[in-house]
């Protein structure tokens, strides 16, 4: 992860071609959503130490923003799919 | 008053000149082509493609999901988006490029070496196939790369950034005596 | 013992066979009326200050690892207190005078060596933005100087005038700022600290954090159970981990930032020098090794270690910035794991649980806030009240809109 | 003479004399020589200094390990300071100089310090120079940091190139000893991309110092034979020079070649050092094993090596390392070392064996002291004898040399960088390598095979296994012969000694910094026990090797005082680089202008032919001011542009700007969620100001919105964040709103754009320009697309930076030049003028403005005073929840204000603060900021925005403009921030 990546769009592609943006779990609140969502929305993190989504965003390459799913001590990757795709899974 | 607007080369300050042999490994500028970004719209990436890749003297390149950058060589820039506009102009959006993009030609049989030195992408043919094209980071700079022969790539680059990657790859060049021109 | 000249002749003439352990290895007792969660700097001077200044003595650190095995060991140990924001320059400049007596309080040398931070400048706006933070710096009565380009020739000559990409207009220098040696900020506190009777526990990891009624009563770790008055959680780069066992939510990303150390060399840097076109920043240790560092890697991790294209660059920026570096080697590199906050500042402070007290979020400028974050925490947990140069490092800060976000660069840790 | 060539053998050139010099004196060498085997063959044993006694130190071992050796080869600019000689290629022409010595190598009155050093031990420095506390940066710690470091660095600019590559590989291989060359002749056979990479400039490894036969000819012509066949072979790179120094996620390899390191002449054509990146499959690290010295009194004086390394230069080199040797060993290599001299007719002194019983064969009539220790060395700058100690009785035996053995430790620092940690092996009595998956295997001595038939065959089956798991056919192949050796009786064996008792003088643990086995002691007995600490306190294992010969035995006697397993101690991490690499050949061919890309204008010709000068912004180069004949100053050709445009009309270059399309059925939707004011009902072929908040509530980014079609959108940004917006823009596309119908991209190449402004703008556009353009018909805020007369396709924006009548032109990028020349000459009769973004900026701030000196990330739009912008009736946009908070509406914020000096003639700067007046500077009194300040030749003063506490309700109020770092004062009055035609009557002139 730290060194490649493998853009669903684009293949193996190294780190520098990535702009990474965060954590991938989160969701936009409702704009009547409470003061307490909004404040966790933007400023509170899980930060798992283990498995956790990430938002890298493929700058260099397709434009996209991918959601990888990767660990935080060891590095590996576990799969990266399409930023669109999932949010509207997660949407769903 | 009635101009005819002469049009200059992003790296016309680079070029000019009388044209040098080109050597083995060779940097050949495209004079003038005509390029246009396509973006399908959402939904229609299967069908603009096939409508793209249906016409013999386009060249298509590939950026990202329903995004390619046309080439022709044939085209004036307005003639280039007006027949893709009829091509594919209600299942995408078309976007004229043909002063904002560079493309220049990297060919002989250092040609893989040399861009392996700002690429981070397995260049191997069976690895980056014959006709493949992809946006890459070169360096510090994002071109479309394409594979147009065993020995050949082009590369297609920002205009504002043409200088920039022009210099770098001919730095790269520099242990196989890489040569540059504009193409006739 | 008392450390001095007379202390190293008399132990060397009995063979050096005299010399005692500089803090004991305690048991845990059953109950502390405070404990430290972290034996790195913060936790260790937080522990010092408590038992010294506010007499709090029963007090326990507890520390996973070997004491100092966080970031207070891997860093690039600069100390400075050149900050624009009123709700940071204050608390850095408090920190700075504690550093400036911190041998003398401690018995220990840490070798301070104020050798000056400049940070370069390179465009009008840049320069525009230094001479506003040195403004303020000087609003708090902290010196600052705008050293331009043919004075900074003099002082620096070896930076590259000439064909830098981005070109060195000057810099702005804090001569008080400087560097101290890492690990011996960890090992005098913990000292000093275990001579004022605090019990320094290394090799307990904390896994479990009781509570009954609302109120911490203990902490459960691989030594047992360890009931507590208090508990403090000084474990940045873990914050969060060590937060989650109280149910706490944190503003904060783990993130990996490099450090490098080239070969030793004959001295040939003076000063800690900041890269304006980049992060780069670089100073020379007392070995002789130039110690430098840039950004973080990007990514949330845990795990100590970096990736090459950041290291490389890295290198790019320490070469633009100073030609001849090219042939010094890089002997090693390490990643220290950094509690990355959401306006790139730090949190002293409560928590919604009563006796629960949380230091995290040091971002990359924990070392310098050793001193400082020690003796506030400490005055928060003794008194339970927040000392007024950490006013602004409140965690309701994001909730009420009152960011410090000395970058200007948003709720997005990895750009702070 | 004691060190000397052998008469015959080895791989050196006899025929090729290389000439080069040590601390100036002039020696000769051969092709093929390593310096340290080169000086060793001129009997140049006393090659440095230690870090902090200044002892005399010489060769110790025969490759990257050498902790003595370092010498600054070359000179000025070109100067390698701390460079092995173990591994510095002879070439013709060479120069070395010796390091960390005052006056010189032989008399360095620095070795005082070895009579101090009772006083000086580990970590004493921790524990006084603390008082008076004023010495401490006045004398202490000067004299400190004079004696730091070993080499010097000149800090000049480096003459040579550098640069990096990528590679990609099925397998690669690490190491090119027996395992390493058989794994890739399987493997390329098998017709896997494969790389071999190798420190040394020859191939071979062990197996050119070997006495051994391999398929009945000498070891090294078998590597030969092998490496020629892997030559010939198309999937195969071999990399030679080519040392792998970090091993990083995804199975990515740094590596660095020393292209031209090792060349007399070096051509221009080629970098000096190159980097490599190596994507690889699957790795095999085959990088054999290190022998371990021995920690024993006086075991630093010159002439005690490594016994592997004189077997190394004697077989190798053809250089002996003394007339008469002597062997210590803990194991059988010493006995190995001891049979190949002999073989080359080098007299064995003895051999000192710490074992009891041992079945080592001895050559012919050597002396072997078995159960025996050697305690002190003789000799002051050489070794001249060796003091061995048996059953309580001493003897002194005379040597010139002594080759010592302590066993054999793997080579696995890659192995162990990405987390995992080493075992510890009972069986090995040394650290091997942890199970790290399938990416990297260990093979050969790395692995803990210490036979040469051993390694040969693991790296056949290693190689096959691999060949296999990716789907390739790999041909079953013998494993070569060896002659002697069979793979059990060839296996060393040895007892673990990690101090040797006795010491009569120091015994030193890491030679260069100086580390001796008491130092260790002083650590456990004050609580540094742990090895992380014992580490860091003592500074073990911290010097340019990295501890690579001196970590092991410091782990053996920490486990030895603390009386448990080198298991339970354990290692110190494993961090990159194997060995240090160059600042230079990581930074690769980005340096210098190179250092970042650089982006140029479609204007750039333009502005540089109308004389401008060029100021960076980002990665763009913009004009920043257009000097005419006899302007000495900025300012006399920023005023004079400033007058023209309020007076005349003048041309600016905005290409830089950030462009964005905009399409779809949803892109009013999405531009509406995106900006802060309302969107949806802008009308086509009208533009709009809009402002973009973060979702915390600041503002990001403004720029201009226009509409061309009902779903056609035309957008830019600011110069400086014009990537951010794109990608938060994508964000939002993709993840936020990705039902939304809409898709843009970036058109900021495409398009050169110039504003044109000025009460005479309209007259001089109009020339080019068939259409009427006409308040009535083209009003403030209309935005269209329009053909030029002679049919350049361009769009035309009347939108203003300055105040004044003003369009923007965009026409496509390669025309700009031509079209910019064109309303040049059209605005002759005009006055027109050229003008920069410095005239740009005092425009602007003329009229109140904004840019991202004002925007920096902290401010509102009520703040900037743009809260009309702020659509609360909106349901949803970004930023728009979070603006409520209440530190982002509290009465007592900073707004935008103007300020003008009260004494006419006085100039302001940004940066100042603000002091109401008369009160005492402190960050509790500070009222504000200045965000911009300039001189406004339309007013004939100095004018500056800034922001101030409440400073909308203070206008009228002095205050003080405290610049105090440049130590200026000045009153100003609070103002409106809008200086110049406040009621906009130019601007829809």
């Amino acid at each position: 992860m730290a060194s490649l990546i493998t853009c669903p769009h684009c293949g193996v592609r190294p780190k520098e071609e990535f702009a990474i943006r965060g954590d991938a779990s989160l969701v936009r609140p409702a704009p009547s959503a409470s003061d307490e969502a909004w404040h966790d929305y933007v400023y509170v993190r899980a930060n798992p130490r283990g498995r956790t989504v990430e938002h890298w965003h493929h700058v260099a390459g397709c434009r996209r923003f991918l959601v990888v799913e990767r660990d935080t001590v060891t590095h590996e990757v576990y799969s990266v799919v399409d930023g669109a795709a999932a949010a509207r899974e997660a949407q769903r | 008053m009635v101009r005819d607007y002469n049009n200059r080369h992003a790296l016309d300050q680079k070029l000019r000149g009388a044209p040098k042999p080109a050597h083995a490994d060779h940097l050949e500028v495209g004079h003038w082509q005509a390029i246009a970004t396509v973006l399908a719209h959402v939904g229609l990436d299967a069908a603009v493609e096939r409508a793209l890749s249906s016409t013999p003297d386009l060249s298509l390149r590939y950026c990202g999901p329903g995004e390619w950058l046309v080439v022709s060589g044939v085209d004036t820039p307005v003639g280039l988006m007006r027949r893709l506009d009829m091509l594919c102009g209600t299942q995408a959006h078309v976007v004229d490029h043909s002063d904002g993009r560079v493309l220049m030609r990297l060919s002989g049989p250092s040609a893989r070496q040399i861009l392996a030195k700002g690429i981070g992408v397995d260049l191997h043919p069976a690895a980056f196939v014959l006709c493949g094209s992809t946006n890459v980071l070169c360096g510090h700079i994002a071109i479309n790369l394409a594979r147009t022969g065993e020995d050949v790539f082009e590369l297609i680059v920002s205009r504002s950034f043409a200088e920039s990657l022009f210099e770098d790859l001919m730095t790269m060049g520099r242990p196989f005596d890489l040569s540059a021109a504009f193409s006739e | 013992m008392r450390y001095s000249a007379f202390s190293i002749v008399r132990n060397a003439l009995s063979g050096n066979l005299n010399w005692k352990p500089q803090w004991r290895q305690p048991q845990p007792k059953s109950h502390y009326d405070v404990i430290i969660v972290g034996g790195g700097g913060h936790g260790l001077a937080t522990a010092y200050y408590l038992a010294k200044e506010f007499g709090v003595k029963n007090v326990a650190v507890l520390e996973k690892g070997y004491l100092g095995s966080g970031n207070v060991g891997r860093n690039t140990t600069i100390v400075r207190s050149n900050y624009m924001l009123p709700g940071n320059e204050p608390f850095y400049e408090f920190s700075m005078k504690l550093w400036e007596g911190l041998e003398q309080d401690l018995n220990y040398n840490v070798m301070l060596s104020q050798r000056g931070v400049i940070m370069l400048y390179h465009s009008d706006g840049q320069r525009d933005a230094y001479v506003r933070r040195g403004n303020a710096m000087w609003m708090e009565g902290v010196s600052a100087e705008l050293i331009e380009r043919e004075q900074l020739k003099k002082m620096i000559p070896f930076l590259n005038y000439d064909h830098a990409r981005y070109p060195i207009l000057g810099g702005l220098l804090q001569r008080r700022a400087g560097t101290a040696r890492h690990d011996a900020v960890a090992w005098g506190y913990a000292r000093g600290a275990d001579q004022h009777g605090v019990d320094i526990i290394e090799h307990c990891e904390v896994t479990g954090i009781r509570r009954e009624n609302g109120v911490v009563t203990g902490v459960e770790t691989s030594k047992g159970f360890i009931g507590c008055g208090k508990l403090a959680l000084a474990a940045a780069g873990n914050s969060s981990r060590v937060g989650e066992m109280a149910d706490l939510k944190l503003p904060l990303e783990s993130h990996v930032l490099q450090a490098f150390v080239t070969e030793g060399l004959k001295p040939c840097i003076d000063h800690v020098i900041v890269y304006g076109g980049g992060h780069f920043y670089i100073s020379q240790s007392d070995k002789g090794g130039l110690v430098f560092g840039a950004e973080i890697d990007g990514y949330s991790s845990y795990a100590q270690r970096g990736n090459l294209a950041t290291a490389e660059h890295v290198m790019e920026e320490g070469v633009s910035m100073i030609p001849g570096l090219s042939r010094v080697r890089v002997l090693r590199a390490w990643g220290g794991v950094m509690d990355m906050s959401m306006d790139g500042s730090p949190i002293i402070d409560r928590t919604s649980i009563d006796n629960l007290y949380l230091n995290c979020g040091w971002c990359y400028g924990g070392f310098k806030a050793t001193p400082a974050s020690g003796y506030c925490f400490a005055h928060l947990i003794a008194r339970n009240d927040t000392h007024p140069v950490a006013r602004a490092l409140r965690l309701d800060r994001f909730a009420r809109g009152y960011a410090v976000d000395e970058a200007g660069a948003g709720p997005q840790p990895n750009l702070h | 003479m004691t060190a000397y060539r052998l008469s015959s053998g080895g791989l050196v050139d006899r025929s090729k004399v290389l000439s080069f010099t040590f601390d100036g004196r002039p020696l000769r060498g051969f092709a093929g020589d390593t310096l340290a085997s080169a000086l060793l063959a001129n009997d140049q044993l006393l090659v440095g200094r230690s870090f902090k006694y200044h002892r005399p130190r010489g060769i110790v071992s025969a490759g990257p390990s050498e902790p003595n050796a370092l010498v600054t080869l070359g000179s000025g600019a070109r100067s390698d300071p701390n460079t092995k000689a173990t591994v510095a290629e002879l070439y013709a022409g060479l120069t070395a100089k010796s390091q960390n010595r005052w006056p010189s190598l032989g008399f360095d009155v620095g070795a005082v310090n070895g009579l101090l050093s009772p006083f000086l031990g580990a970590g004493f420095y921790y524990k006084t120079f603390m008082w008076p506390k004023q010495l401490w940066e006045k004398l202490y710690e000067p004299v400190i940091r004079r004696a730091a470091g070993l080499g010097r660095a000149v800090l000049e600019r480096d003459p040579e190139s550098y640069e990096k590559s990528w590679a990609f590989c099925d397998l690669l291989i690490v190491g090119g000893g027996p395992a390493g060359l058989m794994a890739a002749l399987i493997a390329g056979r098998a017709g896997l991309r494969v790389i071999l990479a190798d420190e040394d400039f020859r191939l071979g490894g062990s197996l050119l110092s070997e006495t051994e036969t391999v398929d009945g000819s000498p070891a090294s012509a078998f590597a030969e034979r092998v490496v020629a066949e892997l030559q010939s072979l198309d999937n195969v790179t071999l990399l030679s020079r080519t040392t792998v120094f970090g091993w990083y996620d995804d199975n990515v390899f740094g590596a660095v070649e020393r292209v031209q390191k090792h060349v007399a002449d070096p051509s221009a054509k080629l970098p000096t050092e190159r980097v490599w990146r190596i994507a690889a499959k699957r790795a095999l690290l085959a990088t054999g094993a290190e022998e371990r010295p021995l920690v024993f009194g006086g075991n630093d004086r010159p002439g005690v090596m490594m016994a592997g390394a004189v077997s190394t230069y004697a077989e190798r080199y053809g250089v002996s390392a003394g007339k008469s040797v002597a062997i210590f060993t803990s194991g059988s290599s010493g006995y190995r070392t001891a049979r190949g001299l002999s073989a080359k007719g080098v007299t064995i002194s003895a051999i000192v064996d710490s074992r009891a019983d041992a079945s080592d064969a001895a050559p012919d009539g050597v002396r072997v002291i078995r159960s025996g220790a050697v305690v002190d060395t003789k000799g002051r700058q050489r070794l001249s004898g060796i003091v061995v100690e048996r059953s309580g009785f001493e003897e002194l035996i005379g040597c010139d040399a002594l080759g010592m053995s302590g066993g054999w430790s793997p080579v696995i620092h890659l192995a162990c960088q990405r987390g995992a940690r080493p075992v510890w092996s009972e069986e090995l009595k040394a650290f091997s390598a942890p199970n790290v998956g399938n990416g990297l295997r260990i093979v050969g001595s790395a692995n803990g095979v210490y036979t040469l038939s051993g390694c040969l065959r693991d790296g056949v089956e290693k190689a096959t296994a691999i060949a296999t798991e990716l789907g390739f056919n790999a041909a079953a192949a013998p494993v070569p012969v060896t002659e002697t050796e069979t793979e059990t009786e060839g296996e060393p064996s040895f007892a673990a000694l990690w101090y040797v008792p006795g010491a009569r003088s120091k015994a030193f643990v890491d030679f260069q910094n100086d580390v001796h086995a008491r130092d260790l002691g002083l650590a456990l007995r004050e609580g540094f026990g742990h090895v992380e600490h014992a580490k860091r306190y003592t500074t073990s294992g911290m010097a340019t090797d990295q501890g690579k010969l001196s970590n092991i035995n410091a782990v053996g006697i920490l486990a030895g005082m603390r009386g448990v397993s080198p298991a339970e101690v354990g290692t110190t991490t494993f961090r990159p680089f194997y060995t240090p690499v160059s600042f230079g050949a990581l930074a690769g061919t980005s340096r210098d202008g190179h250092a970042t890309p650089t982006r140029k204008s479609p204007l750039h010709e333009w502005a540089r032919k109308n004389g401008a000068t060029f100021v960076d912004s980002g990665l763009w180069f913009r004009s920043a001011w257009f000097p005419r004949a006899g302007e000495k100053t900025w300012r006399e050709s920023v005023d004079r542009e400033v007058l023209n445009v309020r007076a005349n009309v003048g041309l600016c270059d905005v290409s830089t700007l950030g462009k964005i399309e905009v399409f779809g059925a949803d892109a009013a939707e999405f531009l509406n969620r995106l900006y802060c004011n309302p969107m949806l009902k802008l009308p086509v072929g009208k533009a709009r100001y809009g402002l973009m908040l973060r979702e915390d509530g600041f503002v990001f980014d403004d720029g201009t919105v226009s509409r061309f079609a009902e779903d056609h959108f035309f957008v830019t940004t600011t110069t400086a964040m014009a990537g951010a917006v794109m990608s938060h823009m994508d964000y939002c596309a993709q993840v936020l709103w990705p039902d939304l119908k809409v898709r843009f991209c970036s058109v900021s190449d495409q398009w050169a754009q110039m504003a044109i402004a000025g009460p005479k703008a309209r007259d001089v556009l109009q020339q080019l320009i068939d259409e009427d353009i006409s308040e009535a018909v083209f009003p403030f805020l209309a935005a269209r697309s329009m053909v030029l007369r002679g049919g350049i396709n361009a769009r035309l924006f009347r939108i203003s930076f300055s105040g004044e009548l003003a369009f923007e032109l965009a026409v496509p990028a390669g025309y700009g030049e031509a079209v910019a020349e064109q309303i040049m000459e059209a605005g002759r009769a005009h006055d027109i003028c050229a003008y920069g973004v410095e005239a740009l900026n005092v425009l602007r701030l003329e009229k109140g403005l904004l840019t991202h000196a004002e925007f920096d990330g902290r401010v509102t739009p009520d703040d900037a005073g743009l809260g009309r912008m702020f659509s609360a009736q909106k349901h949803d946009f970004i930023g728009k929840h979070l603006s409520a908070r209440y530190g982002l509406t509290a009465a007592d914020r900073m707004q935008l204000v103007g300020l003008k000096p009260v004494d006419k003639d006085k100039d302001m700067r940004a940066g100042a603060h603000l002091l109401k007046e008369g009160m005492k500077p402190s960050t509790l009194n500070d009222q504000g900021w200045v965000s911009s300040a300039g001189y406004s030749p339309v007013l004939g003063q100095h004018i500056a925005l800034a922001f101030l506490k409440s400073g909308r309700e203070r206008y009228g109020e002095k205050i003080v403009v405290w610049d105090k770092l440049r130590d200026h004062e000045v009153v100003a009055e609070v103002c409106d921030p809008v200086f110049v035609d406040p009621e906009n009557k130019k601007l829809k002139a």
